[in-house]
Order: structure tokens, then sequence, then C-alpha cells
């Protein structure tokens, strides 16, 4: 096994183990909050040893520092002392029909791994000088994806108006 | 047909179209966007003025027209057309198939005299109407709409006339249809007025599909033939291939064959029906006199309705290849003349007896045209636009004076009161009832000798006939009307006698210009023959101006006896007319009491017109109202598609969400979402297989 | 690897050892300066002072040996973990921040950065946004009223300015158009004709060429003054210090989210907040007043004159001792400059400093991003490969 | 040697399960706006992963598809939280509660 690959299995495991509990046995939602830096951090790395750079760095600037902070930021001001996770989860049923589910997900993906669908386009290994760097995603987005850069900042747009009005005590 | 005109571009005479249009833009838009309104006195200098302007340029482009301007003199070099395109309006097609039509205006001799009387005899009207609008004492407030309409109704009927192509002339026809109907019910809050309004605008349809079928039919013809086009020079240029075509006639109509010009004669005619109320679609103009008198003047006297005589005249090229549509013009133009003549001598509303004498004097144009009289036509109508409008307005004067009393039969004694406006009516009366010397003399007189020399006509001497007897129709209700109006001893209501007396300058002035016009209008078209016997070495000039655009007929061979023959047979109906309401109505007026048990019954039918308003509310308007009603309105439209079709779709929708689909809506988010997943995974499902 | 280790090590020990200590010294001193005062003169050793030196030494040891408390309900995995996220990004951040250039001995080259990473600018602000959560942990973990606030003041602060950080710094990325700072260092050893832009609209009459000969260094300062002052104001925001330290106002907040912190806890939130400052005056040296390079000096100047006389070994070695200790005076007066603004200023209102990061320094920025656009538009328009100005 | 595609998708498709898992079972909104963005996540992993596999066309230039794509769901998933969390808010203000059973009022 690689440094790479041990790599990889490390950040995937942080990742898997920090995002059950998150959901699953954490015990305060601060913590699930933790729970989820942690796993974004591990995809960050994940991304990084796939040649994706910038995504690795505005993964941690955005979902780390922004998104998860802004979850914080409510939690603190909501002032959730006593753990804040609320009744017990309901329907234990549907845990383990969506278990099923996602076992069989996943059984299908080995399977299909193991058939080779996913072998149509095997890895490139000498990837173009810079590839995953800021200048040439910068370059693909500005050119080729102008248009959904435009449209994402309308998205974005559209939140901060729908955010500040949700968030206004009175609309006046 | 004279030589190619010579074609001179020509930026000016949109301005003609363009300056009222744009007043009455201008005021409507504040009127109707921002519910403001404009001064009253801006408003009146404004439609004024641009009608004024209007009408100098038509003027200048006239004098540009025959060269005044130091050019050429007119004889030496084709006739000219003054021509302004502005863009092309429509244009489709490729290759063999194009077709366009520009927006471009024409100003040849028929657009100038048509176009200098609309803005001349429209701008003396508008001023006119200055000071009825102010006497008016309905407090409407519509002054501004008034005007706006007024200037708009100009633009159109500029449009009409100058159009060059049948489509803008189209648009100009429907244009001043939409102001008439604007304007006849300008009243609205009277619920009369509104439904005349609505009469005139749905009879006025019936003739427009005419029209509209016209074009087509031509336009399909000609395109047939690879000529698509619609302008009317290369209409006139390309009718020559298809003018002998023949359409087989359906079934229902015995079969057989119809020539195409005729139908398209027909057609085109039809049209002119609604629009010049020719007998059997004269029932709207009557109705028409519900609106302010000026308009009457103005539109369904002098200009609007004379608009299918120009139609038909602009189209000359097209009646001269249909003979059979030229006897159904000139039959349907004669028994109107008669007709209308016949009612007007029963009716007691003053507009209402100056509405049948404009049908029935209408009927004398469509006579001439039929006739291939088309320049006599156009003279006639030029000078029934000066006396016409000069009675009507007179009409109004006296409603003014009497405080709208409009019933005759509530007047009388005016003459001493209303002494200008007595005047210039007595002026009105003599020139249409043909007064020798006065403009309508010359006109009636040339008509009816074109219909007496037409001998291609079938039946012109009964025509002819009819002519004579018309004028002396026309006789009597015109002095019917002035002396029961003018002479005898007031039977006004004691409250009205007080103050009575000529009504402001603003409105004497207008008519007194056109009662020097009436009396000298025939001047223009002075007949050659009285022109030699005066020493007038170019007399019809107006003939001679139009010979560019129509086919003048041979100069009748007249001789002293013909011409006094024919003069002496008009005069003589004249003078028996004004004789019998001379006895009737002032020398012997209890000879009318005398009378009426034994004309009771013929003269209740005049009064009534015949019952032709009752025929058509029995045979066309009950019925159809009884069918839309009962089977359109309750069976399909509220039974069928409402209540079957958007309720009990609306019901389906309702069961099914109340019994089936309100259990998927449990108000549990991640239910949705668990919906949502079983979707996205049947989805995956079916795109992986 | 050993270079890398070495040049890591370096950075650490500078900035944590010789920094960190040295700012508490100075900042007493300035402080005590600035309000006609004595100050940090009492620790002695012998009866011997040594200027009020001694006070770090004695801090060191006070804290060290002091109880390390836990309130009761705190959550103590929380509590231990928050002074060291607040830590440890601080030590990182200054792992891009170039403190020397390239140079060659022999056959080795090696470049005066523990980290020479492509998008070092951005690693700046992945950090930035990192170092959040340490206040925002403390002031939960605490389980304390004063400590709540604290965090949440400085969530919401740190949050907001970290937008406005980014923006306000857009505009250097477009003029040296790199996110590296080595790339930026290199760029801004160079000069530019104050004048030139007069060349974008004509050519200099005869007679004025002497305006050719006014020249700069082509720093960030000089190339984007108003970035310069906006990205200072942002930094020093994010790092809570006066007269931006709403999170911890201690006279409304007691300490703000480190209220309930002693010992070697509360000494690392300290730590953390001094080595701040030194980075921050480190990135705003790269970023603005040229790194490491001596104004009118080039590199190949310093080497080409030194190597003339000694030889080029040497002058590498020359030019790197020159780079790093002007590096450094930048780092000490821009410190020294934070201290100056700390003492100066009266404490904002939180109204205010949230108002001042949405309505004046976010459109200031974007402002800044268009009229550089603009500016290097028009220059790429009218003189193609003209630098920007 | 490159990590095999083949656990890049087991991966994310073992996060998206989680995230599915949480955003169904649990009750507490914030939990369960977590949840989502652990999907988001996921997706953007195979992104990612996908763009690693398809990275150079068959001119031998790079590609970046999936990482814009990616850029983009990043993007939306800023956006979604801010309206998330406002939502959030006003739910707390009206029905003084973090549990999403509670705002089932808009039903049959």
């Amino acid at each position: 096994m690689s440094f790479e690959m041990f790599l990889f299995y490390a950040f995937a495991f942080l990742a898997v183990f920090s995002a059950v509990a998150m959901i699953g046995f954490v015990r305060h939602i601060v913590a699930a909050a933790m729970s989820l830096v942690v796993t974004m951090v591990s995809l960050a790395g994940i991304y990084v040893l796939m040649h994706a750079e910038l995504i690795a760095a505005i993964q941690i600037l955005v979902y780390a520092g922004a998104i998860v902070v802004l979850f914080l930021f409510v939690i603190m001001l909501l002032d959730l002392r006593d753990g804040g996770l609320g009744p017990a989860a309901r329907g234990q049923n549907l845990v383990k029909a969506v278990g099923v589910g996602g076992t069989v997900t996943i059984g299908t993906l080995v399977v299909a791994s193991v058939s080779g669908v996913f072998s149509v386009n095997p890895l490139v290994e000498s990837l173009p000088e810079g590839f995953g760097e800021h200048r040439a995603l910068g370059i693909a987005l500005f050119t080729d994806y102008a248009l959904a850069v435009e449209l994402v900042g309308l998205v974005l747009l559209a939140s901060i108006v729908g955010a500040v009005i949700l968030a206004k005590r009175k609309i006046d | 047909m004279p030589a190619d005109p010579q074609w001179i571009e020509d930026a000016l005479l949109r301005w003609i179209v363009f300056v009222p249009l744009g007043t009455a833009l201008a005021s409507g838009l504040l009127l109707a966007v921002f519910r403001r309104t404009l001064s009253s006195s801006l408003v009146v200098w404004m439609s004024c003025g641009s009608v004024f302007a209007s009408f100098g340029l038509s003027s200048l482009s006239f004098a540009k027209l025959v060269g005044l301007f130091g050019e050429v003199p007119v004889d030496d070099v084709p006739p000219r057309v003054l021509i302004d395109t502005l863009y092309t309006w429509v244009g489709v097609g490729v290759g063999n198939s194009a077709f366009s039509a520009d927006l471009a205006f024409r100003y040849d001799a028929l657009s100038a005299v048509m176009c200098l009387v609309v803005t001349g005899v429209g701008f003396l009207i508008h001023v006119y109407s200055v000071g009825y609008m102010r006497a008016d004492t309905r407090d409407d407030g519509g002054l501004q709409r008034f005007f706006c309409y007024l200037n708009l109704f100009i633009a159109a009927m500029l449009v009409l006339v100058l159009a060059d192509n049948l489509l803008l002339m189209f648009l100009g026809w429907e244009g001043v249809g939409l102001c008439s109907y604007l304007l006849i019910g300008f009243w609205y809050g009277d619920r009369q007025n509104a439904y005349a309004g609505s009469k005139a605008f749905i009879v006025n349809r019936i003739g427009d599909f005419g029209f509209i079928v016209g074009i087509l039919l031509l336009f399909w013809s000609m395109a047939d033939a690879g000529q698509p086009a619609v302008s009317f020079r290369a209409i006139e240029a390309g009718f020559g291939s298809v003018a002998s075509q023949t359409l087989a006639l359906p079934g229902w109509l015995g079969g057989g064959e119809i020539g195409l010009a005729t139908s398209i004669g027909l057609c085109f005619f039809l049209g002119a029906v609604g629009k010049s109320a020719q007998l059997p679609l004269f029932v709207w103009l009557p109705d028409a006199m519900a609106g302010p008198t000026p308009v009457s003047a103005l539109i369904h006297a002098a200009t609007m309705v004379t608009a299918g005589v120009y139609m038909a005249v602009r189209l000359s090229f097209l009646y001269e290849a249909a003979p059979g549509a030229l006897v159904v013009i000139a039959w349907t133009g004669g028994v109107t003349a008669v007709f209308a003549a016949l009612l007007a001598t029963a009716q007691n509303d003053i507009k209402k007896v100056l509405a049948y004498s404009t049908i029935s004097q209408l009927g004398y144009m469509f006579l001439a045209v039929g006739c291939g009289a088309y320049a006599i036509a156009i003279f006639h109508l030029v000078t029934h636009a000066f006396f016409k409008a000069l009675l009507f307005m007179g009409a109004g004067a006296v409603i003014v004076a009497t405080h709208h009393e409009q019933d005759m039969r509530r007047m009388g004694g005016l003459r001493k009161k209303l002494k200008l406006t007595y005047w210039v009516m007595v002026a009105g009366v003599l020139a249409i009832c043909g007064f020798p010397g006065f403009s309508g003399f010359f006109s009636k007189d040339e008509i009816l000798t074109s219909v007496f020399f037409a001998h291609e006509l079938p039946g012109h001497v009964a025509l002819y006939w009819m002519g004579v007897a018309t004028a002396g129709l026309t006789a009597f209700y015109m002095f019917r009307l002035l002396f029961l109006t003018f002479h005898g001893k007031t039977r006004l209501p004691r409250g009205r006698r007080g103050e009575l007396d000529d009504p402001e300058d603003t409105m004497m002035w207008p008519l007194q210009i056109l009662a020097v016009l009436a009396v000298l209008g025939g001047i223009i078209g002075l007949p050659q023959f009285w022109g030699d016997r005066i020493g007038v070495a170019e007399s019809n000039s107006l003939g001679h101006f139009l010979a560019s655009v129509v086919r003048l007929g041979e100069p009748h061979a007249l001789d002293a006896g013909v011409v006094a023959q024919l003069v002496g047979g008009v005069l003589a109906a004249s003078i028996t007319g004004f004789g019998l309401a001379y006895v009737l109505y002032i020398s012997r007026p209890g000879l009318r009491e005398k009378l009426e048990p034994v004309l009771g019954v013929p003269r209740r039918v005049v009064a009534r017109r015949f019952y032709v308003d009752e025929l058509y509310d029995a045979v066309f308007v009950r019925p159809l109202v009884i069918f839309s009603d009962r089977v359109l309105s309750r069976g399909i439209d509220a039974g069928l598609i409402d209540g079957r079709l958007v309720m009990g779709s609306a019901h389906a929708v309702r069961g099914l969400a109340a019994h089936v689909l309100k259990h998927l809506q449990s108000g549990l988010a991640q239910a949705y979402l668990l919906l949502m997943l079983a979707g996205t995974v049947a989805l995956l499902a079916y795109l992986v297989t | 690897m050993i270079l890398v280790v070495a040049k890591t090590l370096f950075i650490l020990i500078v900035v944590t050892l010789l920094f960190a200590p040295l700012i508490t010294w100075v900042e007493r001193k300035q402080s005590a300066i600035m309000q006609d005062r004595i100050g940090a003169n009492r620790a002695d050793l012998a009866g011997m002072t040594f200027l009020g030196l001694l006070h770090p030494a004695a801090d060191v040891i006070k804290l060290l040996s002091k109880e390390d408390l836990v309130p009761a309900g705190a959550n103590r995995f929380l509590h231990a973990l928050a002074p060291i996220l607040s830590a440890v990004p601080a030590l990182i951040a200054f792992a891009v921040i170039p403190y020397g250039a390239t140079y060659r001995f022999g056959d080795t080259t090696f470049t005066l950065v523990a980290a020479d990473i492509d998008w070092g600018v951005l690693y700046l602000l992945v950090i930035g946004s990192l170092a959040t959560y340490g206040s925002v942990l403390a002031g939960w973990a605490s389980r304390s009223n004063w400590s709540m606030l604290g965090a949440i003041r400085a969530t919401a602060q740190m949050i907001s300015y970290e937008v406005t950080m980014g923006l306000s710094i857009v505009g250097i990325f477009m003029v040296f158009g790199s996110l590296k700072l080595t790339d930026m260092a290199v760029a801004q050893d160079t000069t530019f004709r104050v004048f030139g832009f007069l060349d974008l609209f004509a050519s200099l009459p005869a007679g004025a060429g002497w305006l050719n000969a006014i020249r700069l260094p082509n720093w960030g300062i000089f190339l984007q003054p108003l970035a310069f002052l906006l990205f200072l104001t942002c930094i020093m925001a994010e790092n809570k210090r006066p007269p931006f330290d709403l999170p911890e106002a201690d006279s409304e907040l007691v300490a703000g989210y480190f209220t309930e912190y002693s010992g070697m806890r509360f000494g690392l939130f300290y730590m953390a907040e001094f080595i701040e400052v030194v980075v921050i005056a480190g990135a705003v040296a790269a970023l603005f007043l040229g790194g490491w390079a001596v104004p009118y000096l080039s590199q190949e100047t310093i080497t080409a004159g030194v190597a003339s006389l000694f030889g080029e070994g040497f002058a590498n070695l020359v030019c790197m001792l020159i780079h790093v200790g002007c590096f450094f005076s930048k780092v000490v007066f821009l410190v020294w400059l934070q201290m100056l603004i700390r003492w100066s200023f009266p404490r904002f209102r939180y109204d205010q400093l949230m108002d001042l990061c949405w309505k004046v320094i976010l459109p200031l920025s974007l402002l800044n991003i268009f009229l550089t656009a603009a500016g290097m538009l028009l220059a790429q328009q009218i003189a193609p490969g003209a630098a920007a100005s | 040697m490159s990590i095999p595609i083949e656990h890049v998708i087991s991966l994310s498709a073992l996060l998206f399960v989680i995230g599915v898992v949480g955003a169904l079972t649990r009750r507490n909104l914030i939990v369960i706006l977590m949840s989502i963005e652990l999907m988001l996540n996921a997706a953007n992993l195979a992104l990612v992963g996908f763009n690693r596999v398809w990275s150079v066309t068959a001119e031998g230039a790079a590609r970046y598809d999936g990482q814009v794509f990616a850029l983009m769901v990043i993007a939306v998933a800023a956006a979604e939280v801010a309206v998330g969390l406002g939502i959030l808010l006003s739910l707390i203000r009206n029905r003084d509660s973090l549990n999403v059973d509670d705002a089932s009022l808009l039903r049959w």
C-alpha cells in the first residue's frame, strides 16, 4: 500500500467515522457540528490526493470556515443547553429500511466495480501541468462555465435576500 | 387612361397625416395613460392648428402636383403623382412569391381633392366644434376626449384617402369606423347613444366583411396570376391579366359562372354600402345622429360616409372591367336616393331629416359611379360636402340656440331671431335643391345628364326619373325643414323662448365660409355646356384635373334643347316639391289635417321607415340573440364548457385531491424526503436498466 | 526534507520564542509610554530590571505554575481542545510567508519559505477561517455567559471580516497575476515609473523625460493603496485585537470567550494572539510591502555588486542576510504599527463594527476590484504588456 | 499509483447513505441540515473523483467539468445553509422548537 493509498484510507475512515458520529452517537449538537468539520476536512484531504487542490482549499474555506461556523453561531444564538438534539429518533423501522437500502447501494457499487463498469476510462497517470490548480480551474470557470458562474451568483443573491427576510423579526 | 404618371418622391406627405395623428396621440395618451388633461384652450388650439397645418400641407402638395412652383406646366408632362414611402410594412416570401406592402402615401389628383375637402371642411368644423362644445350644457368634461377623437378621425380619413395600397386603405377605413363609433357614442352616459354607436359599428362590420373578402379575392387572383400586389399602382398594372377570369358560383346560387372582376367589384361595393349607408345597410346613419352635431357634419355627411364613393372611384379601373357590378351600383344608388328622400319627408327630428338627405345624396353619387361618371361623383361629393356640412352646422346652430331642441314640431318662427343662421341655411337649402347657379345645381344636373345618356345601363330611363323624383322630394323635405324651423309662429316651449340669438362667432364664421362655398362651389366643376354659354374657356376643371386618375366619359352631345329638357325636368320637380312644401307648411297648414286620413297608412309606413329596422330586428337580431342565449350561452358555454369541462375537471381534481392525494401531504418534511428518495431510486433504476 | 524542517523550525523559533515574548514586552512599554507612565519595570533579578525585559519571563513562569481550572459542567474535551485550535492555525499560518528569496549555493537551491504552495494567499484565508473554531469552542465549552457572549460575537465578527478580507486583496491577485506569495515577492522586487500611466494617453513631451526617472518600488501598497488599508483593517479585526476586541471586551465581558481559562491554556490563547500579530505583520509585509525586497536594490543588483568583490557564494549569503533582515525589520515595523493602532483608538460598538464591515469595507473592496479591473483593461487595450498601475 | 475510482465512489456512496439516514431519522432540524450538507459533500466527492478519471480530453487538454460542478455545489450549499438557517430561526421564533415534526401545519 502506497503512502497515498494509506492517506486515502485514513481520511476515508475519519470521514465515515465522524459522519456516523454526527448522525449517530454524539450527545451534543455542538459535537455533531465538530464531527461534520472533521468529515469536511478529511474530504479536503482526499481532494488534494486527487489533484483538486483548489477544491480542497475552497472546501475548507467555505464548508469548515463558513458553513459549519454558521451552524455553530446559530446553535449558540439559540443557546441549546440541554444538548439540543431533541426527542430521540422515531421510527426505528425507517432506520432499518434505509440501512438495508444503503447496504444494497453499496453492494451494487461493489458489484459494479468488480464488473468493471468504472474501468471504462482508466485513470490517466500523467496529468497536464498544473492540473487542478487555481489558474487552470479559474480559466475554465470564466470561459466555458461563465454562465454557470453568473447563475450561481444569482442563486447566492436570492438566498441572501431570502435569508435576510426570514431572519427579520418583523417584516416592515 | 392617360399616359404613365410621373412619380415624385415627396417626404412632406407623411406630415399631412402625422400632424393630426400626433396631436390626437399626445392628448389621447395623456388622457388614457396618465389620466391627465391638458388645458382646454391648449387642446383647442392644438387640434384646430394641427388640422389647419394639415390643410396647409395639403395645399402645398396640391401646388406641387399641378406645378405651381415655376415648373413645367402640367400639360407638357405626364400627370404627376407624389409618393412618400416610409418603410416596408409587410414583407414576406422570396423570389417569385415575394410580396411586400409599403407604408406609403400617394398624392394624386383624386387624393388631392379628397384631402383638401377633408382637411378644409374638417378645419371649419373643428372651429365650429369649439363653439358648439363650449355651448354644450352636458357637464361631461369630455372636451379633450372629443378633440382627440376628432383629430384621430381626421388622421384616419387622411390615411384612407392617401393610402397607396389596399391594406393601408383598409387601415384608414377601419380607423374612421372606429372614430365614428367613438363619436356617435360620445355621450355614452345615455344608453341610446351607446347603442347607436354599437349599431353603427356592427352594421359597418357587415360591409367591412365584403371589403376584406374583396381584398383577399383580388390578392388571391392576382397572386394566382403570378403578380401578388396590393398597391394600387401594381393592381392597376396587373389587373388586366385576371380581369377576364371567371369564378364558379356555388350550387345553391344556381351554379353558373360570374366574372372575377364583377365579383371583386361587388365585394368592394358591399364595403362601400356599409360605409356610405346605402340600401340595405343604411339603418345606422340616422341613429348616428346621436353624436354631437359637428360630428354629424364632419363624419356622417361630409367625409367618412363618402369613403365608399372614394373607394369606388379609386378602383374605377376595376369597375370598368365589371359592367355587371356597375349596374348593381347604379341601381342601388338610384333606389337608395329616392327611398331615403321619401323617408326624409316624414321625419320630425331636424338632424334625421338631414341624415336621410345625406343617404339620398350618397345615392346620387353611386348613381354617378354606376354610370361610369366617376369625376362627376367626386364633383357631387365635394359640393355635397360643402352644403351638407353647412346644413348640419346650421341645424347645430339652431339646436344650440334653442337649448337642444331637435324636434321641428316644437320650433318655428326662428327667422327673426336667428337671422344669420337663417340666411346661411337658405343658401344651403337652395344649394342642395339645385337652384340654378348654386353648387348643387351643377353637380346634380351633371349626374342626371350622365344617367340620361348612359344607354349601356339597363333601365337608365327609370333611373333618370328616379333621380328627378328624388330632386323633387329633396326640394320638398328641405323646404319643409326650412319652413317648419324658421317660418310661421314659434312653437317653442315657453321656457325656451327667451333670449334667442345666433350662436357665438366661432360657430358662425365657419358657417359663412361654407355658405359662400355652397353657393359658389359649383364653379370648380362647371360643366362644359354652361361654361361655353358664359364664355369660360376651360371649364370643368375638376374633371380635367381628375382625368389623370379616372376615365372621363365622352362628352355628351348636348344642344340647347336637350339641356332645356333635362334642366327643365329637374327644375319642374324641384319647384313642385317647393310648392307642395309651401302650401302644406306656410299658406294652408290646415290642409295637413285634412290629408291625414287619406295618407294615413302610407304616411305611417314612411314615418316608420318602411319598418326596415323592425324587419332587421325580426329577421337577424332576434333569432341571433335567441340562438346565442339559448344554445351558445346557456347550452354550450354555461352547460358544456363551464359545467362539464371547467367545473367538471375542477371537481375531478378536487375529488382526487380530497380522497387520494391528500394522504401524501402529511406535513412532515421527512416523509417528503423519503418520497423524493424513492422517486430518485426509481428514476435511477429506470436509467440503469 | 532537512531543509524544510530547518526552515519550519527557524520560523517557529523566531516567531514563537523570539517575537511573541518580545511583543508582550514591547506592548507594555509602548502602552506605558503612550499613557504617560513608566510600566513594566517591577520584575527584577537582584535589583536589576533590564528595562522590564524580565516581565515576559515572569509571565511564563506564572502561567506555568497556575492551577488549570475547568468550570463545572463544562465540556472537558472541547474545553481542552479550544486553546489548541486557537494556537495551531496561528503557528502554521507562517508556513507560506516567504522571508527570503531563492538562493543558490553551489548545487543546492533553496527558497526561504517553509511551504511554497501554489495557492498561498488562499492558504492564509483558509487558516484564518479555521482560527474561528478556537474562539467559538472556547466560549461554548466554558459554560459561562460571558464566554458564550464573547463566542457569539467572535463568530459573527470573524465570519463577516473573513468575507471582506478575501475580497479586499483580490486587487492584489489581479495586479500580480498570482496567488503564490513567493511570486508576489519576486514581482515586488522591482520598481515602476510613477508617471508611467501617462504613456497610456500620450507620449511624454520632450523635456519631461525626467518624469521617467521618478520610480517607486513595485509594492502592493503603491499599486493598491486602498486594498492595503482595507486588508489591514480586516485582518486586524479578524485577529480580534483592539479596537476590534469586541469578543473579549474586558469592560463588558470580563475576558470574553477565554474568561474561564487559566494557567497554560490561557497562555495559549494569549500566545496565539501575539503570534497572530506577527503573522499579520508578515502577511501584510509579503503582500503589500515587498516582503524581503529591499527598495531600489533588486536581488540581482545586490548579488552582482557583492559578487564582483567577494565571489558568488558569499554574495548569495550576504544577499540572504540582507533580505531576511529587511523582511523582519518590516515585520517589526508592522507589529509596532499594530501596537500603535491598538493603543490609539477606542473600541468600536458592535453595530459600528458590523456597519464598518458590511457597509464600508465590502463596497470599497468591490469598488477596488472594479477599478483595478478597469485599469488593467485600459492598460491592456492601449499598451499591451504594460504593467498596470 | 492513484486511488482507484471504485473506492472513491464507494466512500461517496457510504457518506451519502449516512447523510440520508441522518436526514430521515433525526428530528432535530439542525442535524437534518447538517446531514443534507453531508449528502452534498458526498456528491462533491463523486464529482471530483470522476473528474480525476476523465481528467483529460482526447486532445490531452485538461478538463474540469467535475471540479467546476463541485464548486457550484459548494456555492449552492452555502446558499442553502443561509436560507435553511433563516427558516430554522423563524421556526424557533414561531414554534419554540427545533423539531421538524412540529412544523407540520401545512397538510391536509
